[in-house]
C-alpha cells in the first residue's frame, strides 16, 4: 500500500512534468495541453498501455486527465466487445466520465455559493 | 500648430489643473498608493458585476477631478475617455452618468495619451474651455475579456503583466498665466507597429518598437534633444519592453541618462507584488502620470517630462487567429507653468 | 490571502479529524498497509481445511505473489492475493495464469480469482469473523457469495 | 508557426532577435520540480482518497476511480470558489492543471466567472468555454482509437 502512494506520487508527477514542458518548452496554451494530454491517454489505452498503468500506479494514472481518454475509449471498447462496430458509437453515448459529470454539478453549485475573487 | 511629420505644438500651453485617480486593493499596497486619491479595498467595489465595478473607478475619478477642480459638471465641454473592454462600454456608461459630451477613444493602454494629446489640441484653439480626459482598467474585467477566468489556475509566464485596477482623469482648460500648474507643451502621435510578436503574455517586448519609435519621431519632429526633458516615462512597457526600448533608442542614436528613462508600469507595484514583467492596463499610464508623476513635478522633482503611452492594439479573436500584435504609441510633453520651453 | 490561510488550517484540521477517528485497530484495518498472511479458511461444515491450505500454497508459490488468502466456500472458493508492487504492470496476465493453473490442479473446485484490494480486505474481513465465531456458515457462506459476485460485477 | 516565419520582413526578424535578449526566460526546471511535487502531492492525496472508498465503501480498485475524481473535483470547486486554485496554479503551472482537479478547475472558473451574465447565458453558456476542447478531443479521439481498434479486432490482425 505505501508502495501504491509513492508510485501514485511519482507517476502523477512525471505525467505533470509532461504537462509544464509541454507548456514551457512547446509553449502550447493550457487548451491546447490538456487536449494533447487526453488525446496521448486516449492512444495509450487503444495500445493497451493505461490500463498496466493504472494497475502500476493507482491514482497517479487515473487522477491526471489522460485518464479521461483512456476511461472514454474504455467504454467504448467494452460495448463493441458485446456488439461490434455499432457498439463503439453506444458505448460512446454511454460513458460520461465522472470528472464531467462532477464538473458539471460542482460547477453550478459553485456558481451559486462562489463570487470570483479577482 | 503641426511641427514636424506627426507633432502637435500648443502655443497656448493648456493647463492640467485638477486630477482624480482612483485604484483598487492591490495598487493600495503598491509604491504609489500615497498618491491616489480613491482607494477601494475590494475589487467589487460593491458593485454587481467587475464591469460595473470598472464604470464606477472611472465615475469616481471624474468626480474627484471636478471637486478638485471646483467646477461644475456641466461646465466641462468634453470628456476625452476610454478603456479596453469591448465597445469601451465601461466609459460610455461612465459617459451616461456624467451627462458630459463624449468622444469614446480607443487605443488600448495608449489611450491616456491619445486622450491628453486630442484634449490639448481641442483646449489649445479654443475648441473648448474645460475637457475631461481620461482612461481606466480593471484587472478582473481585463483578465476575464482577455485571458482566462479570474479563478482560472493557468501559470503566467514571468513576461506576462498585470492589469491595473485604477482610473485616472485630468481636467485641462485654457492656460491662466500666473497658476502654479502643469501645462501640455506638445504631442506625437503615433503610428501602428507590428514587428510580428504574437505572444499575448509578453505585451512589452511587442510595445517596444512602437514607443521608441514614437519617441524618435517626438525629437525628430520638435529638433530637441533627449536632454530637454528631465523624464521620459512610457506607459506599461514592463521590464521587458522597457529594456528593449532603452537599448532600440541607444541604437538609433537617442543618449538617455541613468534615471532618466522609466516605466509606469514598473514604478507602481512594490518589488515583492507578484506582478511579474510588470504593470499594464489602460489606467497604468493615467494613473501614475495624474496620481504620482504630476505630484511630483508640482514639488519640483521634475520640470519637464515626456510620457510616452504605448497600446497593444490586439483583441482576443486576433490572437486566437493567429495574428501577431500590431502596438501604437503617443507622447504627450508636459512642463510646469512659468518654465519656458 | 488572510483567507487562504484560513483554508490551509481548515482543510489540515478535517483531515486530522478524518485521522483521528480510528477505531481500535484491528487486523483488517492493516490489512492493505502490511502482510496478514490469514489461514486459509473453509465455510464448509465438514471443515475439509487441508484443501483449503493445498490451494493457498499453490498460490504462493508464484514468485509474483505474496499475501495470500483462500476462502473455500460450498459452491466458490475465494483465492486472494497481493501482487509485488514492481509486478503490477502484468496484473492482468498473472490472474489469468492463475486461475488456469488452479483450474488444472484443482478441476473440482469453481475458482474466483481476485488481486484487488477491496476483495482482499472483505476476504480478511470475513476471515476474521469466521475465525471468531460470531458467523454461522449459512452467513458466512451468503457472505462470500456477495464477495464473489462483487469480482463478477468488475469486470 | 514555420508559415509565419516566411511572412516575417529583415526588420521585423532583426527585432525578435534583439527582444529576445531581453525576454525573461521562464525558469523551465524550476517550474518542472514544482509541477512535479504539486502533481504528485495531488495524487497522493487522491490515492489516499480512494483508499478511503474502498475501505468504508462498496467500491473496489477497478471502479473506485469515479467517486475519486468525483470528490477531488469537490475539493477543486472549494479550493477555486475561495479563490485559492489560481494561487496553486500559479506556484504549480501543470502540477495543478494536469490533475484532473485542472479540469474542475476551469470548468467552475468559467462557471463562477459568468455568473453576472445570467444562469442560462453565462453559467450555461460559458462553462465550457475552457474545457470544451478537452471534452471535444477526448470524445473524439476515443471514438477514433475505439473504432480503430475495434475494426483490427474484427478483421483479425489483433
Amino acid at each position: 500500500m505505501l508502495a501504491m502512494f509513492f508510485w501514485a506520487f511519482v507517476v502523477g508527477g512525471l505525467i505533470c512534468v509532461v504537462g509544464q514542458l509541454l507548456f514551457d518548452v512547446a509553449k502550447l496554451t493550457p487548451g491546447h495541453t490538456m487536449s494533447l494530454l487526453v488525446v496521448i491517454g486516449a492512444v495509450l489505452d487503444g495500445l493497451g498501455l493505461y490500463e498496466p498503468l493504472v494497475d502500476f500506479a493507482g491514482a497517479g494514472a487515473t487522477i491526471p486527465i489522460t485518464s479521461f481518454g483512456n476511461s472514454l475509449v474504455h467504454g467504448a471498447l467494452q460495448d463493441a466487445q458485446a456488439h461490434g462496430i455499432i457498439g463503439v458509437l453506444t458505448g460512446m453515448f454511454q460513458v460520461t466520465s465522472s470528472g464531467i459529470s462532477a464538473a458539471i454539478i460542482f460547477g453550478f453549485i459553485g456558481a451559486l455559493i462562489f463570487k470570483p475573487k479577482g | 500648430m503641426l511641427k514636424g511629420q506627426q507633432s502637435w505644438v500648443f502655443d497656448n500651453r493648456p493647463m492640467i489643473t485638477a486630477t482624480g485617480v482612483t485604484g483598487g486593493p492591490f495598487e493600495a499596497n503598491g509604491n504609489l498608493s500615497s498618491d491616489f486619491d480613491l482607494l477601494y479595498d475590494d475589487l467589487w467595489m460593491g458593485q454587481e458585476s467587475y464591469e460595473k465595478a470598472h464604470r464606477l473607478l472611472l465615475e469616481e475619478a471624474i468626480k474627484v477631478a471636478l471637486k478638485k477642480g471646483e467646477i461644475e459638471k456641466d461646465q466641462v465641454q468634453f470628456l476625452f475617455a476610454g478603456d479596453l473592454i469591448n465597445q469601451i462600454t465601461p466609459t460610455s456608461f461612465a459617459a451616461r452618468t456624467m451627462q458630459i459630451p463624449y468622444f469614446g477613444l480607443f487605443g488600448a493602454c495608449s489611450t491616456s495619451m491619445e486622450g491628453l494629446a486630442l484634449s490639448s489640441f481641442v483646449v489649445n484653439y479654443q475648441g473648448a474651455n474645460y475637457v475631461l480626459t481620461g482612461a481606466s482598467s480593471h484587472n478582473s474585467a481585463v483578465e476575464k475579456q482577455f485571458r482566462y477566468p479570474t479563478e482560472y489556475g493557468g501559470q503566467k509566464p514571468p513576461t506576462a503583466q498585470w492589469t491595473i485596477t485604477g482610473a485616472g482623469v485630468a481636467l485641462v482648460e485654457t492656460n491662466k498665466p500666473g497658476q502654479d500648474n502643469p501645462v501640455t507643451t506638445s504631442a506625437t502621435i503615433g503610428k501602428v507597429i507590428d514587428m510580428g510578436l504574437s505572444d499575448p503574455f509578453n505585451m512589452g517586448g511587442a510595445m517596444a518598437p512602437a514607443a521608441a519609435d514614437t519617441i524618435i519621431a517626438h525629437f525628430r519632429d520638435l529638433k530637441l534633444d533627449p536632454s530637454y526633458y528631465d523624464l521620459i516615462v512610457t506607459g506599461d512597457l514592463g521590464r521587458i519592453g522597457h529594456n528593449t526600448t532603452a537599448e532600440l533608442l541607444n541604437k538609433s542614436g537617442l543618449k538617455l541618462k541613468q534615471g532618466q528613462f522609466q516605466d509606469c508600469g514598473l514604478l507602481m507595484y512594490k518589488e515583492d507584488q507578484p506582478v511579474m514583467a510588470g504593470g499594464s492596463g489602460a489606467g497604468c499610464s493615467a494613473t501614475v502620470l495624474y496620481g504620482h508623476l504630476l505630484n511630483e513635478m508640482k514639488k519640483g522633482t521634475y520640470k519637464r517630462i515626456l510620457v510616452v503611452a504605448t497600446g497593444a492594439l490586439l483583441s482576443p479573436l486576433s490572437f486566437q487567429q493567429k495574428d501577431s500584435i500590431p502596438c501604437i504609441a503617443h507622447a504627450v510633453a508636459i512642463e510646469m507653468n512659468g518654465e519656458k520651453g | 490571502m488572510k483567507a487562504t490561510y484560513r483554508w490551509i488550517i481548515w482543510m489540515s484540521l478535517f483531515f486530522l479529524a478524518a485521522c483521528t477517528q480510528n477505531q481500535p485497530v484491528k487486523e483488517s484495518q492493516l490489512a492493505l498497509m502490511k502482510t496478514t498472511n490469514p489461514t486459509p479458511l473453509t465455510t464448509e461444515r465438514k471443515k475439509n481445511r487441508n484443501r483449503a491450505e493445498d490451494i493457498k500454497k499453490d498460490v504462493s508459490s508464484l514468485p509474483e505473489v505474496y499475501d495470500v488468502a483462500v476462502i473455500k466456500g460450498e459452491k466458490d472458493t475465494l483465492v486472494v492475493y497481493k501482487v509485488k508492487h514492481m509486478q503490477r504492470f502484468k496484473m492482468k496476465t498473472i490472474e489469468k495464469n492463475l486461475n488456469k493453473k488452479l483450474e488444472e490442479k484443482h478441476p473440482k473446485e469453481n475458482f474466483t480469482v481476485s488481486s484487488d484490494y477491496k476483495i482482499f480486505l472483505e476476504a480478511v474481513r470475513l476471515n476474521e469473523k469466521i475465525k471468531s465465531g460470531s458467523l454461522s456458515h449459512s452467513k458466512a457462506e451468503n457472505r462470500l457469495e456477495e464477495i464473489v459476485k462483487m469480482t463478477e460485477d468488475m469486470k | 508557426m514555420a508559415s509565419k516565419q516566411k511572412k516575417m520582413t529583415p526588420q521585423q526578424k532583426n527585432y525578435q532577435t534583439l527582444q529576445q535578449k531581453h525576454e525573461l526566460k521562464r525558469p523551465v526546471l524550476k517550474n518542472c520540480i514544482k509541477a512535479f511535487l504539486v502533481g504528485g502531492l495531488i495524487c497522493l492525496i487522491g490515492q489516499a482518497v480512494s483508499y478511503f472508498y474502498i475501505y468504508y465503501f462498496n467500491f473496489t480498485e477497478q471502479n473506485v476511480g469515479n467517486p475519486t475524481v468525483a470528490t477531488m473535483v469537490f475539493f477543486s470547486m472549494l479550493l477555486t470558489g475561495f479563490g485559492v486554485y489560481d494561487h496553486i496554479g500559479q506556484f504549480a503551472g501543470a502540477g495543478s492543471a494536469v490533475p484532473v482537479t485542472g479540469f474542475g478547475n476551469s470548468v467552475i472558473s468559467a462557471a463562477i466567472e459568468h455568473r453576472t451574465e445570467g444562469f442560462v447565458l453565462g453559467v450555461g453558456g460559458n462553462m465550457f468555454k475552457l474545457a470544451g476542447s478537452v471534452i471535444l478531443f477526448g470524445v473524439f479521439s476515443a471514438f477514433v482509437v475505439a473504432l480503430i481498434k475495434t475494426l483490427l479486432v474484427m478483421w483479425g490482425v489483433l
